[in-house]
């Protein structure tokens, strides 16, 4: 009974209190669906360091604006190519990191090699810059030369997403401090619970509006959409589609994901063509739109999203035709080929939204035109050892459940880890294609350009390499306080500087 | 009672001891950690320099050589994940599920008592038949369905209380409640049957003989015979909940133990897997030995 | 008031059937009708069902409960790939029946057995069992199901393995305590005396005794497992889909709790049911077993309960 | 109404038992006045205890109610009282004592708190409360009362722990003790005291004294007036004196007529031959309590040997001991030639057909979810060559008719039978392996007297049929003196005096056996008289 007199009190006292207070501030909060784990700018790859970090606390030397595909000056202020394998950056003079030190060629070269320190692992260097060795030269205090081997045509845009730390930073472990040049500078982190930006007030760009940026980790999605509902938040990034149900706060973006299921095409039975595009024409991506795809996503053609260059917009999304699928099935089979043989589709628990579904979805379509499709759900760790080379022994026909973030313009990060024989994630062998990759790689300007665009229709038209689904779109929730459309880049930053407030 | 503590404490070390190795040798079966740290697309030079880098390439007798020598030291070793001392990232974490678990244990205690002790003088009547369907319902009901229509229904639709987080004890008060319904259900029943037992007993007919108020029987002479089996079933319950409190955890956004231990192990930081369960394990055993002091202070015919 | 009660010898009765016992207790003879409603659905429900609990239909995803223009087994709304909850809830009764089942019968009979062991050996013996029961308790079960999933195929057998294992130290330790007390009872010294192994005395003595409070343990960790399999799941172990069990579709309604409630309600209500209503029965079957308890549900006239 | 301190006027009290009706007391009468001790004399089930319950407000309802009559305190109605006025009665005006002062007294509080709460609640400050539970467990004969106070039941013996719940129930001075069997759980010597210290205090404060008891001893020893009560109702009334000498109602007759000791002694027809069982030496320490010291006897086929002791004394422990359940640290114990001691394991498994063990209480060591018939059959399935199994069922129907049993009552199971069914069938359990010796632990001491007396028939004619011999262990002495043929007194693990059944009775020569007979109560109001009076000169101390 006491336990009724102690709830009672409880709620009494509950109702008086007051909702927060966000009446003249500028300040905002912001509700990931990530805990923090880290904060070191060199994960900034990984989108919850991202979001935090990226051009608020630390910046790049160039920026990719993916709305119209070019590259703009941030720390660098202007780059030319100085010969195959070099470029020359202009730095922006006058930069100061939050410490009061100044922006300079060792600056540069520091975050460069730490990106590429083993023992870290550091995410940007680790993905980008795996295969290639950087030398660089201070010319003078503002200009830097940066060498890379192998040569690579397109380092400006390379260097769009490494995160420029101070020298002094600590070279061989994380930062918990970080420290940069950007907009707003790192106050506190609470592990576990928060992070806090503050203005930086002696930023050497535009002042941006928001004056304190609070992070706050929730990592479930529903939680992190209900708090902005209860006024306790004001952006949630990141929410699942099923919680977006109010257009006024909800908003969708093209998130630069392309989901796929990858073909083995190394396999019998899947090695037959005919049976690649059986598999292609058996799945109603219509169908999925909308219900266990966000409204929104568009049926893709290849593994790079519109936004890149060498996207070949001549080819069109696999239409439905079940008919057309059992018969190329029947015929592949009247050629000896094993088509009864189990087919297992492995798919990753939450790689997006409903990712399970999806596959049960998928499953069921196939089942229907006559494969023999087994389904298994993995959590990342055993996905994993299906994902990435090597592949695990024995080898079974396999359908792999995956998703491919592009969205820093250029095919070439996509296309040999996918496609070429040698690529890491790729379960096909195919000359032709390997030949068009080392050429469209190595060229620059238009004729990369037109190869790429080669490259993408022989490998969806002709060789039919995989099951494109959808270019994925994310949604977050914005509170009526702010003045703020989510873009491409969401996914991957989060700009406050870009954050207005509504007038009231 | 000090060679009793003693011995129990010996016997939880060589526990201890076998349960790090055990873990140590069988996470390792589980796959690389650096194809996990390391994004998907990284080439395998980079995650070969990594794994050398990181003394993942060791044979599996040095590595373990190396964890003792270092807990030997008092070390944890890093977290591959946080790249910091896995042991402060525990101990980060702890606190939190601490609090939890004592504040949820003693309102569960205290209600459960209470009302077990009701029904227990109420046998076979109406309150006693609902507070038991209830609290078994309550008991096998899926804790994250409690706890996200608790967060709609009083943060969201009411705005009685904040949806999730840390600040306030406001904030502690819908998490406390989802975490208390299910050793609540059970604590209850076994308060019942353990007070059902004792009201029979003899020196309960004694106390009336004496003239001695039904509530004063209840409460003073009934209930502390009745406690034993009860402290018992709360121990193991509070053992679950200092292993954490997973769904609560995450869906409130507290730091606990429970959430760290899980996303380790999903994403094999075992350096932090080992320093969270000889947390956990080391609060346990402790726990374990209250309990068994509180025996004795219970009940003067046990001795140790 | 000892001296009052002692039913002597009253009118002779032959063992009464088992059913007139079940039909003395009301709340157990409706668990008992639900339960039995629940294994009919094991056994039947898949050949059944199968078909229409697994056709995917964009068109009534999460279609709301109630509606009864799409047919009946529609009544429960629809799952967010618009397959029939109803459906799906009898389908998922076999797999999540014989995982509950299976699981906590081998937690049951490892821990209990060894509980035996541990309760009527020598200390040395009891007391390597006691430990291997600590670590047991403080290894995180998702660590072990990750391990087994390493190790071995994700198989049906494989989940029942890692809950089991979870389980024991349950039943092992509430075996062991009532076996160190039973063991003191003079009928066990009687046996002894009448020269019984320690076999039989373990089993046909002892065990009798120890078996209602196990039956308690184990139908409120039918619900557990039910819930805990589900969590499993998710790491790839055990029921894929397109399989299905209770637990699955109760996890994977989760993302809908706001929007579409009844994906995840129907099969953690058919849970909270099944785990009542097996708690129900096994109260009714400690006092059926119970020699000097059965009276209460023979010729009463009214409910028996205590 | 009348002015008796304590009425009881028609009372009827039935219980719900699974929806029959048992109507446990009816049209019970009776009334107590200050300063004189009334006896309820009858057996298990006779309801005596009930309507004590019913004056003190004990009988749980459900499942009892009291369906008729009245019961009056000093012309207060206590039937028709409020919760409050009725706990100002208790312990204050009306106190009671139980029978099984362990399991009456809260094990977790000290027994200091114990006494004093029963004051407290009737609003005694504290401090002034504790200091009468000093005096009172000074004045009921504890040692060093102000350090005791704050000891555990636990770590109190059995008679001190009945000298305790006395304690308490002295607090206020109470105008009615009714002492529930308050010395039956007690060794012989140890019940003369407690009775004592209760007529002790009965005269100090002239308090009126309901005694309940199976025991016609204690009637004898204690009582002014005694109703007999059978199955519920009064059969009986009237003074001690009268209702012993004169027993009108058959069942009063029956119940004198069973007292043990009565009738004669055994003449030792046993023959020089050699003893089948020969124990020799036997030491045991429990810690540092030296449990067993050299204790040697015999036993010859078709004899019976008795060994008495109280509690502590070693004579269950000597049992266990042959009976291979504990080893004595040294020893040995000859049988057929043999030291059983020194026997294997498959050895001792064949010992178990020749020795055989019939336990003091039948509740406990029957096993409670087995029913007759499997209990006496398991024998034959642990020792398979005894009987094929197709003639169990036969066999099990003549050991129930050997001991007195039907043949329906093998589907049973033991809770549906009375304590004394229950022995016998604990005794055909034992006759399963047609056993040469069976050692009866205290076998017939939890029993009523009338059924004492059945049981105690039944074994000596199966010695008769048999010739099975017998060690019948026992705390009291006048059990086994119709029975024996010789008998061993124990006392503190050492055999202080054995002999033939006859010198033992007749000439005791240790002090001790002395002490136990003459604490050994007589129901025979004159007899016992004449006893006192011969032995007053003889008596030494027991202490």
């Amino acid at each position: 009974m006491k336990l009724t007199t102690a709830t009672l009190l409880a709620f009494a006292s509950m109702t008086m209190l007051a909702s927060p207070a966000f009446a003249q501030d500028k300040n905002v909060t912001v509700v990931l669906t990530e805990v923090l784990e880290v904060v070191d700018p060199c994960m900034a790859a990984r989108s919850d360091v991202g979001r935090v970090v990226l051009q608020n606390v630390s910046e790049t030397l160039t920026e990719f604006d993916p709305g119209t595909s070019k590259l703009l000056p941030r720390l660098a202020t202007e780059w030319e190519q100085v010969n195959d394998t070099t470029w020359r950056f202009k730095l922006r003079p006058g930069v100061k990191f939050h410490d009061s030190s100044t922006l300079d060629p060792a600056d540069i070269e520091f975050s460069l090699k730490r990106n590429k320190t083993a023992a870290l692992g550091c995410e940007v260097g680790a993905k980008y810059f795996g295969a290639t060795e950087f030398t660089t030269k201070a010319i003078d205090d503002t200009t830097v030369e940066v060498t890379s081997n192998p040569g690579s045509p397109i380092l400006p845009l390379l260097l769009s997403i490494l995160p420029i730390q101070p020298s002094e930073d600590p070279v061989d472990k994380f930062t918990t401090t970080p420290n940069g040049t950007g907009p707003y500078k790192f106050a506190a982190w609470d592990v576990g619970q928060s992070a806090t930006l503050v203005r930086n007030d002696d930023y050497w760009g535009e002042k941006p509006v928001v004056e304190k940026a609070t992070y706050l980790f929730r990592t479930d999605a529903a939680v992190a959409a209900a708090m902005v509902l209860a006024g306790e938040a004001d952006i949630a990034p990141n929410i699942a589609v099923q919680d977006a149900t109010n257009p006024e706060t909800d908003l969708s973006y093209p998130n630069s994901e392309t989901s796929t299921l990858r073909i083995d095409a190394t396999l019998p039975p899947m090695n037959d063509r005919r049976v690649r595009e059986a598999l292609n024409l058996a799945i109603d991506r219509n169908a999925m739109i909308g219900t266990v795809f966000a409204p929104g996503v568009v049926p893709a053609t290849q593994q790079v999203p519109p936004t890149t260059i060498g996207f070949n917009k001549d080819l069109k999304p696999w239409p439905y035709d079940l008919e057309r699928a059992k018969k190329l099935l029947a015929e592949a089979k009247a050629d000896g080929v094993p088509v009864e043989t189990e087919i297992q589709m492995v798919g990753r628990i939450n790689i997006y939204p409903n990712a399970t579904e999806v596959m049960e979805g998928i499953q069921a379509m196939l089942l229907e035109a006559g494969f023999n499709a087994t389904l298994q759900m993995f959590e990342v760790g055993e996905w994993n050892r299906y994902f990435v080379k090597p592949y695990p022994e024995p080898r079974t026909p396999n359908l792999v459940q995956c998703q491919h973030d592009n969205a820093k313009g250029d095919p070439v990060f996509t296309a040999f880890v996918k496609h070429h024989t040698e690529g890491a994630h790729s379960a096909m062998s195919d000359p032709e294609t390997d030949k068009l990759i080392t050429e469209a790689t190595a060229a620059s300007g238009d004729e990369r350009t037109a190869l790429w665009e080669k490259l993408f229709a022989h490998v969806n038209d002709e060789y039919i390499a995989d099951i494109p689904l959808f270019y994925m779109v994310g949604f977050s929730r914005v509170g009526p306080r702010l003045d703020f459309k989510p873009t491409i880049a969401t996914n991957s930053e989060l700009q406050l500087s870009q954050i207005r407030f509504k007038a009231q | 009672m000090g060679s009793f503590v003693l011995k129990r404490s010996l016997y939880s070390i060589i526990s201890l001891v076998g349960l790090l190795v055990l873990v140590f040798f069988l996470s390792r079966l589980t796959g690389d950690p650096a194809a996990l740290y390391l994004p998907v697309d990284a080439p395998a030079s980079v995650r070969e320099a990594f794994r050398e880098a990181r003394g993942l390439n060791d044979p599996l007798i040095v590595q373990f050589g190396d964890f003792v020598w270092n807990l030997l030291h008092f070390d944890f070793g890093e977290s591959l994940r946080r790249q910091r001392p896995a042991f402060d990232v525990v101990l980060e974490a702890f606190p939190w599920t601490l609090c939890l678990a004592a504040i949820t244990m003693s309102l569960v205690l205290l209600g459960a008592v209470v009302l077990g002790s009701l029904a227990a003088m109420n046998v076979g009547k109406s309150f006693d038949r609902i507070s038991s369907v209830i609290s078994l319902a309550a008991a096998s009901a899926p804790d994250f369905w409690v706890a996200l229509m608790a967060i709609f229904l009083f943060a969201v639709a009411l705005g009685w209380v904040p949806t999730s987080g840390t600040g306030t004890p406001w904030h502690w008060i819908l998490p406390v409640a989802v975490l208390f319904i299910r050793p609540f259900g059970l604590i209850l029943q076994v308060v019942r049957g353990s007070m059902i037992t004792a009201l029979s007993s003899a020196y309960v007919k004694t106390a009336r003989a004496k003239g001695v108020r039904q509530r004063a029987i209840t409460f003073v002479h009934a209930l502390r015979n009745a406690m034993l089996p009860v402290i018992t079933v709360a121990g193991d319950q509070a053992a679950g909940l200092l292993n954490g409190a997973v769904v609560v955890e995450s869906v409130f956004g507290f730091p606990g133990i429970g959430k760290l231990m899980i996303d380790s192990i999903l994403q094999r930081d075992f350096a932090v897997v080992l320093a969270a369960i000889m947390i956990t394990s080391l609060a346990i055993f402790i726990m374990n030995l209250l309990i068994d002091l509180a025996y004795a202070l219970l009940d003067p015919r046990i001795r140790y | 008031m000892a001296d009052t009660q002692t039913p002597t010898l009253a009118e002779t009765h032959s063992p009464p059937g088992w059913l007139r016992l079940l039909w003395a207790d009301k709340y157990a003879t409706v668990a008992a009708v639900f339960l039995l409603f629940v294994v009919a659905m094991a056994i039947f429900g898949p050949s059944l069902f199968a078909d229409l609990s697994s056709k995917v239909n964009f068109r009534g995803r999460n279609l709301a409960p109630f509606q009864f223009e799409h047919g009946w087994l529609m009544i429960l709304g629809a799952d967010s790939l618009g397959r029939p909850i109803l459906a799906r809830i009898l389908v998922a009764a076999q797999n999540t029946m014989t995982i509950a089942f299976f699981a906590v019968l081998a937690a049951g009979i490892v821990g209990g057995s060894l509980g035996l062991i541990a309760g009527y050996s020598r200390k040395l013996v009891s007391d390597v069992i006691m430990r291997l029961a600590d670590v047991i308790m403080s290894f995180p079960s998702l660590l072990l199901a990750v391990i087994v999933l390493y190790m071995l195929k994700p198989a049906l057998g494989n989940l029942v393995l890692v809950l089991a294992i979870t389980r024991i130290p349950v039943y092992l330790r509430t075996t062991r305590a009532e076996v160190l007390e039973i063991r003191e009872r003079m009928f066990v010294q009687a046996a002894k005396v009448m020269g019984a192994s320690t076999w039989r005395i373990t089993f046909l003595h002892i065990l009798p005794m120890v078996l209602p409070t196990l039956l308690t343990i184990a139908t409120l960790d039918f619900a557990f497992v039910m819930l805990a399999e589900s969590s499993l799941s998710f790491l790839g172990i055990g029921i894929q889909p397109p399989e299905v069990t209770w637990g699955l579709m109760v996890a994977q309604g989760r993302p809908y709790m706001a929007q579409a409630w009844w994906l995840s309600f129907w099969p953690g209500l058919m849970i909270v049911l099944t785990t009542m209503s097996l708690n129900l029965l096994s109260n009714w079957l400690r006092t059926v077993l119970d020699p000097a308890q059965r009276w209460r549900l023979e010729g009463s006239k009214e409910t028996a309960n205590v | 109404m009348s002015d008796h301190v304590l009425q009881v006027s028609n009372l009827s009290v039935e219980f719900d038992t699974g929806g029959r009706r048992v109507k446990a007391v009816r049209d019970v009468s009776f009334h107590l006045d200050r300063g004189e001790t009334l006896a309820i004399l009858g057996e298990s089930g006779s309801g005596k205890s009930v309507s004590a319950s019913a004056v003190m407000n004990l009988i749980d309802c459900p499942p009892g109610h009291i369906t008729s009559g009245a019961i009056t305190y000093r012309g207060r109605d206590l039937l028709n009282m409020s919760e409050a006025e009725r706990r100002e009665i208790n312990g204050r005006k009306i106190a009671m004592i139980f029978q099984d002062p362990l399991a009456h007294l809260n094990p977790v509080y000290p027994v200091g708190w114990q006494i004093a709460e029963a004051m407290r609640v009737h609003g005694m400050p504290a401090d002034q409360a504790n200091r009468r539970a000093v005096e009172l467990m000074e004045r009921v004969g504890i040692n060093n009362p102000q350090k005791r106070a704050k000891a555990y039941p636990h770590q109190f013996s059995g008679g001190q722990r009945q000298r305790l719940m006395i304690a308490m129930a002295l607090g206020y001075d109470p105008d009615v003790l009714i002492a529930d069997e308050p010395t039956s759980a007690l060794d012989v010597t140890v019940q003369a005291q407690i009775l004592k210290l209760l007529q002790q205090l009965r005269d100090e404060t002239g308090m009126g004294l309901l005694m309940i008891t199976h025991d016609l001893g204690v009637v004898a020893e204690m009582a002014d007036r005694v109703i007999v009560m059978n199955s519920g109702q009064v059969v009986e009334a009237g003074t001690t004196r009268d209702v012993f000498k004169s027993p009108k109602h058959p069942y009063t007759q029956k119940l004198i007529g069973a007292v043990p000791g009565q009738g004669g002694i055994r003449t030792g027809k046993i023959g020089e031959e050699a003893p089948i069982l020969k124990v020799e030496k036997l030491n045991k320490h429990f810690g540092e309590y030296h449990v067993l010291r050299d204790v040697s006897f015999d036993l010859k086929a078709g004899e019976t040997v008795a060994v008495v002791g109280e509690s502590g004394s070693g004579k269950s422990t000597t049992a266990r001991a042959i009976l291979r359940l504990d080893d004595p640290d040294n020893g040995q114990v000859i049988y057929n030639g043999r030291d059983l001691l020194a026997m294997n394991e498959k050895e001792v498994f064949k010992l178990r057909r020749d020795i055989q063990m019939i336990f003091q209480d039948p509740t406990q060591s029957l096993n409670p979810r087995m029913p007759v018939y499997k209990i006496i059959s398991e024998a034959w399935s642990i020792h398979r060559d005894i009987l094929p199994k197709d003639r169990w069922r036969e066999r099990v129907l003549e050991l129930l008719d050997l001991v007195g049993l039907k043949p329906e009552h093998a589907d049973r199971y033991p809770h549906q039978f009375s304590g004394g069914q229950r022995q016998r069938i604990a005794i055909a359990r034992a006759l399963a392996v047609e056993p040469r010796i069976i050692i009866c632990d205290e076998a017939v001491s939890a029993l009523d007297v009338s059924v004492q007396a059945q049981v105690i028939k039944l074994l000596d004619s199966l010695r008769t049929r048999l010739g099975v011999a017998y060690i019948f262990i026992a705390h009291d002495l006048p059990v086994v003196r119709d029975f024996a043929d010789r008998v061993v007194v124990m006392k503190d693990g050492i055999i202080v005096e054995s002999g033939d059944v006859e010198q033992i009775f007749e000439r005791p020569a240790h002090p001790y056996t002395q002490a136990l007979l003459a604490a050994s109560l007589e129901p025979d109001p004159d007899a016992r008289d004449a006893w006192r009076a011969a032995q007053a000169t003889v008596q030494p101390s027991v202490q």
